[in-house]
């Protein structure tokens, strides 16, 4: 663990105030994901703890070793990083700069004494909105919206439609890669045809394109319906998103940075799900709009799944072979 | 002497140009609300501001003058190249597997391999568009963008199946065993990837075989006029299609460079810009290898000097994007002075000419 | 007597080089003007300053004695002047309708009415018995016919004052005569007529007044009938000059350096070539006469070793060049002067050293192991300047910088300079004035004294009929004719050109 | 199951960008000024569109704001190209790379952040044609600058196939020194239909930023660029052969998702993504005839006013 610096934050005239780095991963700013809830935090413990903060925007994961050196040089005490691609910088730069601490999220970093390595299971959320989105559908199908093929994404695609499966066996899920995460327009045309298709819920899980899909839903007219993600995206479409698979990033990286702060982090990753508090489902906040389409007994069986996933009583299945296995 | 005026000559408009590019970056930054200077002072302190700080511009150079080199030999021929940013990918997946699943060699043999796998992938993957040019006269510029999207598609399908690490939570090869890793040149702060070298000597290479062998002049003379070039018994059919092979290995060797030395591992949606950034830097250099190095310099300064600029002043990247625009539009209208000039020396040739012939 | 249009103390200046200085003519109405002079004595430029499409640096212009300023063809076409080009300005891909229209098309803005200028065509060709097909693509039909076209082009125009800037260079005889006739027509109907030619027997035949041009500057202006053609050339070039090479050597004729059995190549649906039989001896220069366009390019691609796909027998110096390419081909002894020196010639972007080695840059004491040896090239390259008389500041000069005499020079030297057996030589002197053609027929003419065969294919009657020994006539890709240098005229050869009649093969 | 109705929906409405951008594309290329800085032009129009609709509330001025915006960058390329006879292929590599900085600039500067602008008033759909049987509910979805776009393609078609205009333009791209002869002012019609290319670029970008969607985000263009790019060349600079090379990239698009969505073919989505370039690749491999550019394409054409 860091040896933590003054907590005062530099409010006192003399002391040094502490200055936080964040490096963004190459989705940047703006990505509707990681990057912007990361900031969020940052912003929040910056208003609340009173520290200076140094950003930068990569370019290409090949800069992001450079980008973290080029905080610390340039005077951050600790720099936070958002994104699974993060690892291999994170730990080569950790031990250039031993007297530094990284806060990583998404990236699994262990046994390196000065980073603190956030990871989440995105797929204990997706498998719960799967289980709402099985019970609210009209139709029987909805869709589902991925990034880029990688094994995170997979584990909450395969999370939701397992979870669909559970409360809404017969019906189907169909789920497209937009090969991108970042083209508003690609989202909201596969949202389109996703809704054509017949599905009525979409949820989607594909960063910025979500926009898209946000977007497509109010086209779509009555009775279509998406499902956000991030910090739960509600704002973008109060009248259309109906629940979200959360990741709190943004609280994750408050309480890491506060810890950091006054010197109680430690080293190593720490894993959160739903009973950590690090994903969760979400409504909502207007809950008139949420009880047009989920009745009290839909809210309370989703509420049951969930708290069976806290407890253990289903295993979200992580894989493609595990879906199989597990719609059996 | 007169190569030194020559060059003063041929630098003075690129500096004018990078000066009205500074100048416009700063209505820029003063609409932001910050100070132009301590933005650009902040810049060349990224850049050059210390050892760690010149390394890494050094460093950024090493991919984009492969690059560059890569656009101008296709240039010479009169291709446009804008495949080089999947012949980067594909070279730096050659690399890789050459690096990760090549074991127990020592490093005099495996680093060569690895960078040699980066050119041949690259090279292969300029074959196809090669092949379609010459045997169906398909446009350059259209197969290389679409052979760009498949080796995206292509790589990363490769990457995520059979060649996927074995443990690893983002989708990425193995690590490239250190023997076949690109040192870097260390010493205090300095950290200095030997890439440069093969870059400069990439460059000269380039230099050499553009203005002293028989392979140089008849890729000059293709690019120059096909037509007097096929009833000369210079093939341009063949020519063009080396050119595309060696302007296809230079991107793989970018890519070679970036994982050999720079990142260490191949990543899933790598896909760093490098290719594309080839193109105004070769076109900026006017093909000229030496050329590339310095304009490539010229990016990476920008470049590397933009993070600091984001750090310490808070001015975001896109002005030194914007900027990097801005340069190569002038570069471009500066054509009206240098066809002028040019005009105004054939004019004096010509009056020579006459004279001679009136002195008859 | 009036005047259509007068050229009033006309300067023209490309920066310090004056193309045209102080230049007065007056052409007067009704009548045909020749302009004589060398390459690059400004002859084109002037026309230009005339149609609009430079501005003179000094002086003016007067039409219909009315001072005029033009500032863009516009303008000029606006006061009834018309130009057909040196080069056929013609869109390959679009109809002769449409290249006629273009510009005042028929129909509104909105919509081009091809049917009414289709119609509007064929009443011009009704009117000045010129005929075309309007439907026509211009890539389907002859050099003739595009010549008429361009004439047409300016009569649709509704010219008084037409100028012709080399027009007959690329005609047969017969066309000549009949281009001579339309003039005539024309002029007949009130039209004045500026022409320019190289050839001074033509000038002599169809102008009433002449305007000799040197160096930009007008030399005088004369009388048709009062001069002949060594005066003319006099005046242009400041001396005498002799074509057709200076004195024939007997020689040996022994090896058969070019060989051509049956040679047929199908082009689209039709035949360029229909199976011709050819030959060419060491020692001999042996013409292709006839219209462009009737098989003689695809003759010079096939020889070359450019064009394969081909149908017969062809042996250059006793060998079968189905499976060669063009540098084997070459390399065994072919010099080769293509047609179109900037197409095929030359690389205008490489310095006159580097143009000079082109073809044999590749093999000693060019080239070493795969690297260029500087010293030799350019040895090589300052002693054919010197032999050949190359007006270049430089040996680095680049190629676009030399005049097109000079141009050809390079062609000359590179592909004669190590005497090949063989010399396949197309269309060598193209655009040249006198002085440079006079050049090029002493450099040919030497070649075949010395026991080299040459196959010179050419547009100009006159220059075949000068310099070869033998020649065969050209007619729809087919040998219609062959005649030794006793059994040559002009007449004859003439009309088989134009497909008339068909000479007995030689036996 | 493969859903047609799906895959001829999502072809139209992803084609559209394309088709603007492309016809751009074939109006300067015909008049010999290559523009491979569509790319830019895209995403500068998609910019000015928000921004203008984001400050006027006014869609509509927001598409004007988009041509007129793609208009003045093309301007920059006609300059440089038409008047300094400068290298193509260099301008509109400036520009494109000038139009990602100032645009992503622009954003943080009017929002104070990166991405993606606050949504922004944009195009309703064309609910005019509700009414009609049959295709009526389809055509209402569309946004109206697809039947603007059918309205350019036709126009341009009938531009070149019935104008003296179109037959001009054709002879500038193909010998400018003919069209000068005849008293057709080159410059002045290169220089419209470079403007007019920008324009049409920009009305694409505005169809990503206010038709599709309501929002701009930062690289939106995403490459379509490039491919309105290739679809010229594959439609061989005609304008319906262009927006049937715009429509043959976007129904293998589509058809790709759908292999996706039904995972029929149980390959992986990242191969299925490469779909429409391969059998771009694959026609041109295996297509009949050459595609001939206008002659004078990508050649300067420097006035003989000494
Ligand atoms: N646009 C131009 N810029 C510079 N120099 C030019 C230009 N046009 C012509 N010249 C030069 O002006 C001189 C006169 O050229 P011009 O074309 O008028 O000659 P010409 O008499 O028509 O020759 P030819 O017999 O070859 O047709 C030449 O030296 C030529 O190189
Ligand atoms: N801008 C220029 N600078 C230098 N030389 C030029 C320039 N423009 C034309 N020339 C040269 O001037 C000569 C005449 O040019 P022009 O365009 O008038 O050709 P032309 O008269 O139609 O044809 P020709 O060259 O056969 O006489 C050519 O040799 C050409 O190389
Ligand atoms: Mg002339
Ligand atoms: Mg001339």
């Amino acid at each position: 663990s860091s040896e933590a610096p003054k907590t005062d934050g530099g409010q006192t005239g003399g002391d040094k105030k502490i200055v936080v780095g964040f490096v963004t991963d190459t989705g940047g700013l703006g990505d509707q994901g990681y990057n912007d809830a990361v900031y969020s935090g940052i912003t929040k413990a910056s208003e609340e703890l009173g520290f200076e903060v140094k950003m930068v925007e990569s370019k290409e994961i090949g800069d992001y070793a450079n980008n973290l050196r080029a905080v610390f040089n340039d005077g951050a005490d600790v720099a936070i990083c958002a994104g699974a691609s993060f690892a291999d910088a994170v730990v080569q730069v950790a031990n250039e700069y031993p007297d530094k601490t990284i806060l990583a999220f998404d990236a699994e970093v262990d046994g390196v004494a000065n980073v603190v390595s956030s990871m989440f299971k995105e797929e204990e959320a997706a498998f719960v909105l799967g289980a709402f989105a099985g019970l609210v559908t009209k139709t029987g199908t909805v869709g589902y919206i991925a990034g880029v093929e990688s094994p995170l994404q997979e584990r909450a695609k395969n999370g939701f439609e397992a979870g669909f499966m559970t409360t809404n066996p017969t019906g189907k899920v169909i789920g497209i890669y937009a090969g991108t995460y970042n083209d508003v327009g690609k989202g909201k045309e596969i949202a389109n045809t996703l809704y054509t298709q017949g599905a009525d819920y979409v949820a989607s899980f594909a960063g910025a394109c979500n926009l898209g899909v946000f977007q497509a839903a109010t086209d779509a007219g009555e009775g279509k319906y998406a499902l956000g993600a991030a910090l739960g995206q509600f704002d973008k479409n109060p009248e259309k998103i109906i629940a979200s698979q959360v990741k709190t990033v943004d609280l994750s990286v408050y309480n890491a940075l506060s810890e950091f702060i006054s010197g109680k982090s430690s080293a190593g990753i720490t894993t959160r799900g739903i009973n950590e508090g690090g994903v969760d489902i979400m409504y909502n906040p207007n809950t008139e709009l949420v009880n047009t389409v989920a009745s009290d007994e839909i809210l309370a069986q989703v509420d049951a799944i969930r708290t069976q996933v806290i407890n253990g009583e289903i295993k979200v299945p992580l894989t493609k072979e595990d879906l199989a296995a597990f719609n059996k | 002497m007169d190569k030194i005026k020559k060059t003063c000559s041929e630098l003075k408009m690129p500096l004018i140009a990078i000066a009205f590019a500074f100048v416009f970056g700063s209505l820029l930054i003063l609409s932001t609300g910050k100070n132009p200077i301590e933005a650009y002072s902040a810049l060349f302190r990224g850049a050059f501001g210390s050892p760690a700080a010149i390394s890494q511009t050094l460093n950024k150079a090493i991919p984009l003058i492969f690059t560059g080199l890569s656009v101008s030999i296709a240039y010479q021929c009169k291709s446009l190249n804008i495949g080089g940013e999947g012949q980067l990918v594909f070279g730096a997946f050659g690399a890789s597997l050459v690096g990760v699943y090549l074991k127990g060699l020592p490093m005099l043999v495996h680093l060569p391999l690895a960078i040699l796998a980066g050119f041949i992938f690259g090279g292969l993957w300029a074959v196809i568009p090669g092949l379609l040019k010459i045997k169906k006269d398909v446009n350059t510029v259209i197969s290389t963008i679409m052979m760009n999207y498949v080796a995206f598609s292509v790589v990363s399908f490769l990457i995520n199946t059979y060649f996927k690490a074995d443990k690893s939570d983002f989708v990425a090869m193995n690590w490239v065993e250190t023997t076949a890793r690109i040192p870097f040149i260390q010493n205090g702060g300095l950290r200095i990837c030997i890439g440069i070298i093969f870059a400069i000597i990439a460059a000269i290479i380039l230099r050499i075989l553009l203005q002293k062998t028989v392979l140089g002049y008849e890729i000059k003379a293709v690019g120059g006029n096909q037509n007097a070039s096929n009833s000369n018994g210079i093939s341009s059919k063949k020519n063009i299609l080396i050119s595309l092979i060696i302007s296809g290995g230079l991107a793989g060797l970018a890519g070679a460079m970036d994982i050999l030395g720079n990142s260490g591992k191949l990543y899933d949606g790598y896909n760093p810009g490098y290719g594309f950034d080839g193109i105004p830097i070769a076109l900026l250099a006017k093909g000229n290898p030496v050329g590339v190095i310095l304009t490539a310099l010229l990016f990476s300064v920008l470049r590397t000097g933009a993070v600091t600029m984001q750090t310490s002043v808070g001015v975001s990247r896109t002005i030194v994007d914007a900027m990097q625009g801005v340069i190569i539009l002038f570069i471009a209208a500066e054509y009206i002075f240098t066809i002028y000039k040019k005009a105004r020396l054939n004019r004096t040739k010509m009056i020579e000419e006459k004279k001679l012939e009136g002195a008859q | 007597m009036t005047y259509a249009i007068e050229a009033i103390n006309v300067c023209k200046y490309f920066g310090n080089l004056k193309a045209n200085d102080d230049i007065t003519i007056h052409v007067e109405k009704g009548t045909v003007h020749a302009i004589c002079g060398e390459n690059g004595a400004g002859k084109s430029t002037l026309m230009n300053v005339l149609y609009g499409l430079y501005l003179p640096t000094a002086g003016h212009i007067r039409i219909n004695e009315e001072d005029v300023s033009l500032k863009n063809p516009k303008d000029a076409i606006e006061r009834g002047i018309g130009m057909v080009h040196q080069h056929f300005m013609l869109i390959q891909n679009l109809t002769i309708a449409e290249n006629i229209v273009l510009g005042q098309e028929t129909g509104t803005k909105l919509f081009l009415d091809r049917k009414k200028a289709i119609k509007e065509v064929e009443e011009l060709c009704e009117k000045y018995n010129l005929h075309v097909d309007p439907k026509a693509r211009v890539d389907e039909i002859t050099v003739g016919m595009q010549q008429r076209v361009e004439i047409l082009k300016a009569l649709y125009r509704g010219v008084d004052l037409l100028i012709l800037d080399e027009p007959t260079a690329v005609l047969a005889p017969q066309e000549i005569e009949e281009l001579f006739e339309n003039i005539r027509l024309l002029v007949s109907k009130g039209k004045t007529v500026i022409i320019i030619t190289h050839k001074l027997n033509e000038v002599l035949e169809i102008s009433n007044r002449i305007s000799v041009l040197r160096l930009g500057k007008l030399i005088g202006t004369v009388n048709t009938n009062e001069v002949d053609e060594s005066k003319l050339t006099q005046m242009m070039v400041g001396r005498d000059v002799v074509l057709g090479g200076r004195e024939r050597k007997e020689t040996i004729k022994k090896d058969e350096v070019l060989k051509i059995e049956n040679l047929s190549l199908t082009k689209g649906h039709h035949k360029a070539l229909d199976e011709i039989n050819i030959d060419v001896k060491s020692g001999e220069i042996v013409g292709i006469a006839g219209i462009d366009g009737n098989g003689q390019s695809e003759l010079i691609e096939i020889v070359s070793g450019l064009l394969k796909h081909y149908t017969g027998e062809v042996e250059v110096n006793g060998e079968n060049i189905k499976r060669k390419n063009v540098r084997k081909v070459r390399a065994d002894g072919l010099g080769y002067i293509p047609e179109d020196r900037h197409r095929d010639g030359l690389v205008l972007d490489y310095s006159v050293a580097e143009n000079m080695i082109l073809g044999q840059h590749y093999h000693e004491p060019f080239a070493k192991n795969y690297f260029l040896k500087f010293n030799a090239i350019n040895d090589f390259a300052e002693q054919n300047i010197k032999d050949f008389d190359i007006r270049t500041m430089s040996k680095d000069s680049l190629a676009s910088t030399l005049s097109g005499g000079n141009q050809q020079k390079i062609i000359l030297a590179r592909e004669t300079c190590n005497k090949p057996k063989f010399i396949l030589a197309s269309q060598p002197t193209r655009g040249l004035d006198v002085g440079a053609i006079e050049f090029v027929h002493n450099t040919l003419v030497e070649a075949r004294n010395n026991e080299q065969g040459i196959l010179l294919v050419s547009f100009e009657l006159d220059e075949i009929l000068a310099l070869c020994d033998r020649l065969y006539v050209f007619h729809m890709g087919k040998v219609v004719g062959e005649l030794k240098k006793e059994e040559f005229d002009v007449e004859e050869i003439g009309k088989m050109m134009l497909g008339l009649r068909e000479a007995k093969a030689n036996g | 199951m493969i859903s047609i109705e799906a895959i001829i929906l999502m072809t139209i409405s992803t084609a559209v960008p394309l088709v603007f951008a492309s016809l751009g594309g074939v109006l300067s290329e015909r008049s010999g000024v290559t523009n491979i800085g569509i790319e830019g032009m895209i995403l500068f129009g998609a910019f000015c569109g928000m921004a203008v609709s984001y400050f006027t509330k006014n869609p509509v001025l927001g598409v004007i704001a988009a041509a007129v915006g793609g208009g003045l960058l093309a301007l920059i390329h006609a300059f440089i190209s038409i008047s300094c006879g400068g290298p193509q292929a260099v301008s509109a590599t400036g520009i494109t790379l000038f139009s990602v900085g100032i645009t992503s600039f622009g954003l943080r500067l009017i929002f104070n952040r990166a991405g993606n602008s606050d949504p922004v008033a944009y195009l309703p759909t064309t609910e005019i044609f509700r009414d009609i049987p049959v295709i009526g509910k389809y055509m209402a979805n569309f946004s109206p600058l697809l039947y603007l776009a059918i309205i350019v393609g036709v126009g341009i078609w009938y531009l070149f196939r019935h104008t003296p205009l179109g037959l001009r333009i054709h002879t500038v791209g193909e010998n400018p020194k003919v069209a000068e002869t005849l008293g057709i002012n080159v410059w002045r019609i290169r220089y419209w239909c470079v403007i007019v290319s920008g324009m049409l670029a920009g009305l694409g970008g505005a169809y990503l930023s206010l038709g599709q969607m309501n929002l701009f985000q930062e690289n939106m263009s995403a490459g379509r660029g490039y491919l309105a790019l290739a679809a010229v060349i594959l439609g061989r600079w005609k304008p319906l052969g262009v927006i049937a090379a715009c429509l043959f990239f976007s129904v293998f698009d589509a058809i790709q998702l759908q292999l996706q969505a039904t995972n029929m073919t149980g390959l992986s989505p990242t191969i299925l993504s490469a779909i429409p370039y391969v059998v771009c690749l694959l026609v041109l491999a295996f297509s009949f005839g050459k595609s001939k550019a206008p002659a004078a394409n990508g050649k300067p054409y420097l006035k003989k006013q000494g």
